[in-house]
């Protein structure tokens, strides 16, 4: 499947882009998506467990599975307030 | 109310939009962006959210907050683009019957926030430097 | 600043006071007139001062929140004479470089003028009654 | 001894007046201060420790001794914020 990954902070800096779109296989995981994605944007590669993944907005584990269509992003560690 | 705004906050009318018949207390959090950060010298300060998801955790806050404290109202103001020295990157306001509940709820509503909305924040240096910032000290 | 006014309180200029470089976070405390105690409907407040040592007691709450707590300022702001409702009656504000600690010295702040500083609330109620208020609720 | 004794909140109401003079024994106790003033005002007899004194800006206590030329108040229990 075809999904499309919002991107943001140091992620959008180093794709050049604020949003991707990436083929993944049907019942792909967080972990799987983060794996391409890094390998896409080497530079993007930070520790483990840095990455934060949300799917409609909701903050999705590296187990959770991808559902076709929805809208993904990919972000660092927040740093509102 | 809950929003995100590229313009100044006035913390003063987030007080009026939690001010109730019943609240005899009304609590503030307000976020300044500071001068120091340990010995670097910060010029200002940019701010960059996932608006849709931030506005959704934003809200979600009010309702758990208003769930866990017996509290009257909540608003959040988050600003985003740039923000000098001195001025609130946040605002956060709670009323209540009694001054606890207000200033413990607030204090929760704060913590939460940075945990949870997708806002993130870039320290640009006098000499330069910039560097995107996390609230867990484990990332920085 | 400590001060005790007949005028409406600006809980923004509190915050401006306390504003300081190293401030990344600024608690306030906004003690606002209720329209309900129970069940009785209260008309408007009135609060009379022992004005020399009230405000030296808020000098020393200052202090000892500067003491207690890493923080960086704070003001008090306490009004006297008739207060409307919904108006404010008392604004702290306290500034710090972390947020527990603005919020926590607030609350210090706010608990211990409610038990030291020498002012009284009269509730003048809608059906005429009058009755002078203690904070203690053992004396109400 | 004389001594100047301010009166708040409802204390003033009850007296009328916002300052008395008491004349006191050296060396009275704030105890022996209340117990005069009560005896002026018997509506100022409220319940047994409901007073509060100061002295020259300070809290009193009831054994605490009266110094000549001071400021002394009494007023009820604070109720400010």
């Amino acid at each position: 499947m075809n999904v499309r990954v919002l991107l943001f902070a140091h992620l959008k800096e180093i794709a050049g882009e604020s949003e991707i779109s990436l083929e993944l296989d049907a019942e792909a995981t967080g972990a799987t998506l983060l794996k391409k994605l890094t390998e896409l944007y080497p530079a993007a590669d930070a520790q483990k467990g840095y990455l934060r993944l949300s799917m409609d907005g909701e903050y999705l584990s590296e187990d959770g599975t991808i559902v076709p269509d929805s809208e993904i992003a990919v972000f660092p560690p927040v740093s509102g307030g | 109310m809950f929003e995100i705004t590229e313009k100044t906050i006035d913390p003063n009318e987030l007080v009026a939009k939690v001010d109730s018949a019943r609240a005899g207390a009304i609590s503030t959090f307000i976020g300044v962006t500071r001068n120091f950060t340990g010995d670097f010298h910060v010029d200002y300060l940019f701010y960059e959210a996932y608006h849709e998801m931030a506005i959704k955790m934003m809200k979600r806050i009010g309702e758990q907050t208003l769930e866990k404290f017996p509290i009257e109202k909540i608003a959040i103001s988050h600003r985003i683009g740039r923000v000098n020295i001195g001025e609130a990157s946040v605002v956060i306001a709670v009323s209540a019957s009694h001054r606890a509940e207000a200033i413990e709820a607030c204090h929760y509503a704060i913590d939460t926030l940075k945990e949870l909305v997708p806002i993130w924040k870039k320290e640009f240096m006098v000499d330069g430097d910039q560097k995107w910032i996390a609230n867990d000290p484990k990332w920085n």
